[in-house]
């Protein structure tokens, strides 16, 4: 199966994993492809769990990943894909204000066609309690504004554009 | 008599309350809300109620909606655990007048310690040294200029209603404090639903230590020492201690602030659990902060060192029964405890990060205990505080409770969503802390969130691959 | 520098022993056997051995095999746990004369404490108070009749080698006394390689009182406060607590008979974590029963009380570095602690119950610990001891303890084997028990085991079955 | 479903066992018809947890039973069939000695022909590195001895018959 691992920059790293046996000792054995020489893992399951070593004699746990769709968000900085690459991956330009979490637009502070300034607050957004202030990356002027006071967001939302 | 409680909370501190209250013996109530359906405390809950709602101000907040369910389920008494209405006097009084007891401090204590203007005055009336600043409420941003030029800047803008560093800004300049005025007034009156704002003094360096009272309602008030808490991010606690480094040896002193803090649960006949909040100077001068008249986030570290179960004996208290100790004398401290909060946020940036746990594993050592509310498939919504967990280790010498928390830190294992785990990783290992020395200003000084290391080795991305992989195979077992 | 250390044992101890390995910073060694492929303890080690063999004697008991592996692997120092090879004096000199640190005391020590005769002479050598009977191994039945008579019936069996009840047992007649002493020295030559029996007068009402000795290879020996472990069934304890009840609010005796503990640890150069285990009569007299030269299972109930970490300072001792504290006076107790052994057996005849575990869950409460190897699908094998856990709990004074303890049990929920279980919930309703009034009679007198319910309720019944359904509606999902 | 649960004694309980429906709150109801009226049981999953309930307000944990057969044995004394009655269980004689655990013969204490009475030590058994003294129940004449010393036996294991 190809796996694909991408980080929330965008950079990449995929590579090959199969199964390939079971060891003498009943560990079963996974084989990494990628750049040189392929690499060997053992994997054993023991009381309901599963570990993991290289050498068969120095183990760690393989903690439970809980995912039905071969896509998993590893610390939130890492995709994990499995089996396809996803369409659509890019990162933002600086001038698009996008949200990194969920939230509630609080208060829009800017308008289309306003001249900012980089660290000018353009937006409140309140989420998981606080208040939040988003400020421009860049100087130039606002092309966009995508919402509006009191929508409710998701997490990736772009909401002002701002042409340099 | 077995008592229909009410848990009116969620999270880890849901959980800790229902324990407590089967402990004693009582029937643990709990509620479920439209926004939460699968809440991880009802496992620890003998009763679930549905709390109509998707927000909080339509479920948690709401008083009207809770005590028609008080009513309709017979229940006898309230926990309402810290945040929400933990403070609000409002709903204490109700409860007193619907003949359901409240677990917490009587209504008096609530209001006067809950204003930030008349708490700071009674301090003073009883002899407990507050920050300077104004002496009440403040009218709009001018007046709080001119109290700011008086005192001399940097001042904080604070909430009247406030707590746990919400609606809280430091501003070092009349500018400023102008554009900071709307703004908490704002944040209190969403948080805390009262917009007064107060201006302080801003204390340079400065200590967050606080003392732990616990009292019942026959008039035996006493303190369970103190506990440090000036590792702060955003003006959250992120790391509590008990006992203080700062303090260390200096029993004096010790002595010196729990009896200040008795002094000031005395002029409130305070009767419940309770936390006097005090900030601390260079040259060990304290000031009166605030008195939180609730159970705290960081109480396990107290319960650790004195052995005492600080829940059980608030709900003991609040049924008017007698605590599990009858003197000052049976309180001591024995060996040192340190809590982490674990929070669901960027361990770099700190920013909240809600999510869903994809993966949740962990040890247990000897001297451990985590208080948490997470399983894997566990949301984290935007909706509540990114607090999820809190590991507390307990050593003989605070040495040895660090050497703890570094082993569990090393296998405490959540994945899906960022937390601060990494970050803490990095505090423990980082040589001002170790030693003890640091102040409110450790995270803006000595920035350890820029030593996290936010990329994982290439061999922890193939291991990350054929955990998932393994998990496919058992799929199709 | 970070050693590897192997780890001669497996079950709850072996978990113990690996968690604080690696506490340490060190590399916990493990091993598997033939019947055992999969121990739970493994989760904990870093590296695993195979050990071949499918009994005791050819694996954990096996020193040749043990020595060889240690070779092969680098080991630098080796935990015995308890049993096994842990108070083999054999090893400990084989280890020794490998250049391997053995984590335990001194071979002199364990050669002495652990032959019952002169440990008793050196005990009162060193003005510590015996037990009056044989002075050492005695050759056959004849002798041991001859002594009976002279200190008169009762009179207790004992393998010079044994501990743990193992190997033990009491003769009211003459007669009783040569038909069990050829069962006895079986015992002892199964169980600990030694055929060697003595015998001594059996005191009545006693109570089973231990004081926990720690000490480092400089010649600090601190003790760490008393147990009481006088709930046993066949000589072995189910129930400790720390402090004893026994000696309750009389600090003058606790401090008679932990200084008479400091005393004999001193007359052998201890070194290490050991137990000095005492009979108490009714009149508080006590007299030395033997030394364990060992960490013991019910250590946790003293780490609970006196918040040290016996495990990780037995290591530091073995290791030559500094214990976590320098002196007897930075050694309190603090609060009340007791331990529950959770046993694979039938709660009302106390017999062996192994079995493979079916089910299995747990409350954690604020004061708790659970030291266990539990997970579902275990298999409880007849090989080894049926103790499977130790559920500790920690209260500000007895009673809080005990309320903990009550609620604990209440959701400890072990299914497919039998446990005693059911035993404890009946033995903390007992009013005998909850009085703090028992000896070590109060299992054969009191019968608290005839009050456990064997049958289920009807509607219990209906829950297995519903249990099971769901079960089966997870799998076809 | 049908449920036999059967205790050590021989004693037996049936009832019939079905999943209902699903409850407007997503319960899952099932429905248990034993003796008089039938009776029904809410099951709601959550957090990876069951709970049970009888009115949907007061709920307990359900714990899970690891199973893959169908049938499962209660705390040793109950076994629950799930679906099939077995065949050939029943309770022994009191002149037959069975294991109650697995363990090896230490020592026989007795032979064919044999007279006994009741309390006699017949045979001593290890099992979890004890030594236990298996005693005649019944006084009379040993009928067989189906055991020899060092023989490991399964729980179970008839080892002696006497003949009252």
């Amino acid at each position: 199966m190809r796996y694909y691992i991408i980080n929330s920059e965008g950079r990449e790293v995929s590579f090959d994993l199969s199964y390939v046996r079971e060891s003498e000792s009943k560990s079963k054995v996974f084989r990494v492809s990628h750049a040189e020489k392929p690499k060997e893992y053992y994997v054993k399951e023991m009381a309901g769990k599963a570990f993991i070593s290289e050498d068969e004699k120095t183990w760690s746990k393989l903690p439970r990943l809980y995912s039905k769709k071969g896509l998993v968000n590893i610390n939130e900085t890492l995709n994990v894909y499995r089996g396809f690459k996803p369409s659509g991956l890019k990162g933002v330009k600086a001038g698009n204000l996008v949200t990194e979490m969920p939230g509630k637009v609080i208060k829009v502070m800017s308008a289309e066609g306003a001249i900012v300034n980089e660290g000018d607050t353009l937006l409140i957004l309140e989420a998981m309690k606080m208040e939040n202030e988003i400020k421009a990356g860049v100087s130039g002027v606002v092309k966009a504004v995508h919402v509006s006071e009191g929508q409710v967001l998701e997490s990736g939302s772009l909401m002002i554009e701002i042409e340099e | 008599m077995s008592k229909r409680i009410l848990i009116c909370n969620r999270g880890e501190i849901a959980i800790r309350v229902a324990r407590a209250v089967k402990e004693l013996g009582h029937i643990a109530v709990g509620f479920w809300t439209d926004n939460e359906l699968e809440p991880p405390h009802l496992e620890y809950c003998d009763v679930w109620l549905h709390l109509e709602g998707n927000n909080n101000t339509e479920t948690y907040l709401n008083m009207d909606q809770i005590l028609k369910l008080i009513k309709e389920n017979d229940i006898d008494a309230v926990h309402p655990g810290y945040g929400f209405l933990s403070e609000n006097t409002n709903f204490a009084k109700k409860l007193e007048d619907a003949g359901v007891i409240f677990i917490g401090p009587n209504s008096f204590a609530i209001e006067k310690m809950g204003d930030k203007a008349i708490s700071k005055q009674m301090a003073q009336e009883a002899g407990v040294p507050v920050v300077p600043g104004s002496t009440g409420e403040i009218a709009d941003a001018k007046e709080a200029l001119k109290i700011a030029n008086d005192i001399g800047f940097p001042v904080l803008l604070k909430a009247v209603a406030g707590g746990g560093g919400k609606g809280m800004r430091i501003c070092n300049s009349a500018d400023e404090l102008d554009k900071n005025f709307e703004a908490v007034r704002r944040e209190a009156a969403s948080s805390f639903g009262n917009p007064g704002v107060l201006v302080e003094k801003f204390i340079v360096n400065p200590h967050h230590i606080e003392v732990q009272i616990i009292a019942d309602k026959k008039g035996n008030i006493f303190h369970c020492y103190e506990r440090e808490c000036s590792v702060q991010r955003r003006h959250q606690k992120i790391i509590e201690e008990a006992p203080s480094p700062f303090i260390g040896e200096d029993t004096a002193l010790r002595e010196e602030i729990c009896e200040t803090a008795i002094k000031l649960a005395q002029a409130v006949n305070y009767d419940s659990a309770g936390t006097v909040e005090f900030i601390m100077g260079e040259d060990k001068s304290f000031y009166f902060l605030e008195m939180n008249t609730r159970i705290q986030v960081e109480h396990p570290i107290t319960e650790e060192i004195t052995g005492i179960d600080l829940v059980a004996n608030m709900i003991k208290a609040a049924l008017g029964e007698e605590l599990d100790f009858n003197s000052q004398s049976e309180i001591s401290i024995n060996g040192h405890a340190i809590e982490c909060r674990i929070c669901a946020e960027d361990p770099v940036t700190m920013l909240p990060a809600p999510g869903k746990i994809a993966g949740f594993d962990f040890t247990s050592l000897q001297g451990m205990r985590f208080d948490h509310c997470i399983y894997p498939g566990f949301e984290v919504k935007p909706d509540f505080d990114p607090m999820i967990g809190k590991l507390i280790l307990k050593g003989s010498k605070r040495e040895v409770a660090i050497r703890k928390v570094r082993e569990s830190l090393k296998h405490l294992y959540i994945d899906g969503i960022k937390t601060n785990t990494p970050l803490h990783r990095v505090i423990f290992e980082e040589e001002n802390f170790v030693a003890g020395k640091y102040t409110t200003n450790y995270i803006s000084e000595i920035k350890p969130q820029e030593n996290v290391l936010s990329l994982l080795e290439e061999s922890e991305l193939f291991t990350k691959a054929i955990a998932l992989e393994i998990e496919g195979m058992r799929e199709t077992l």
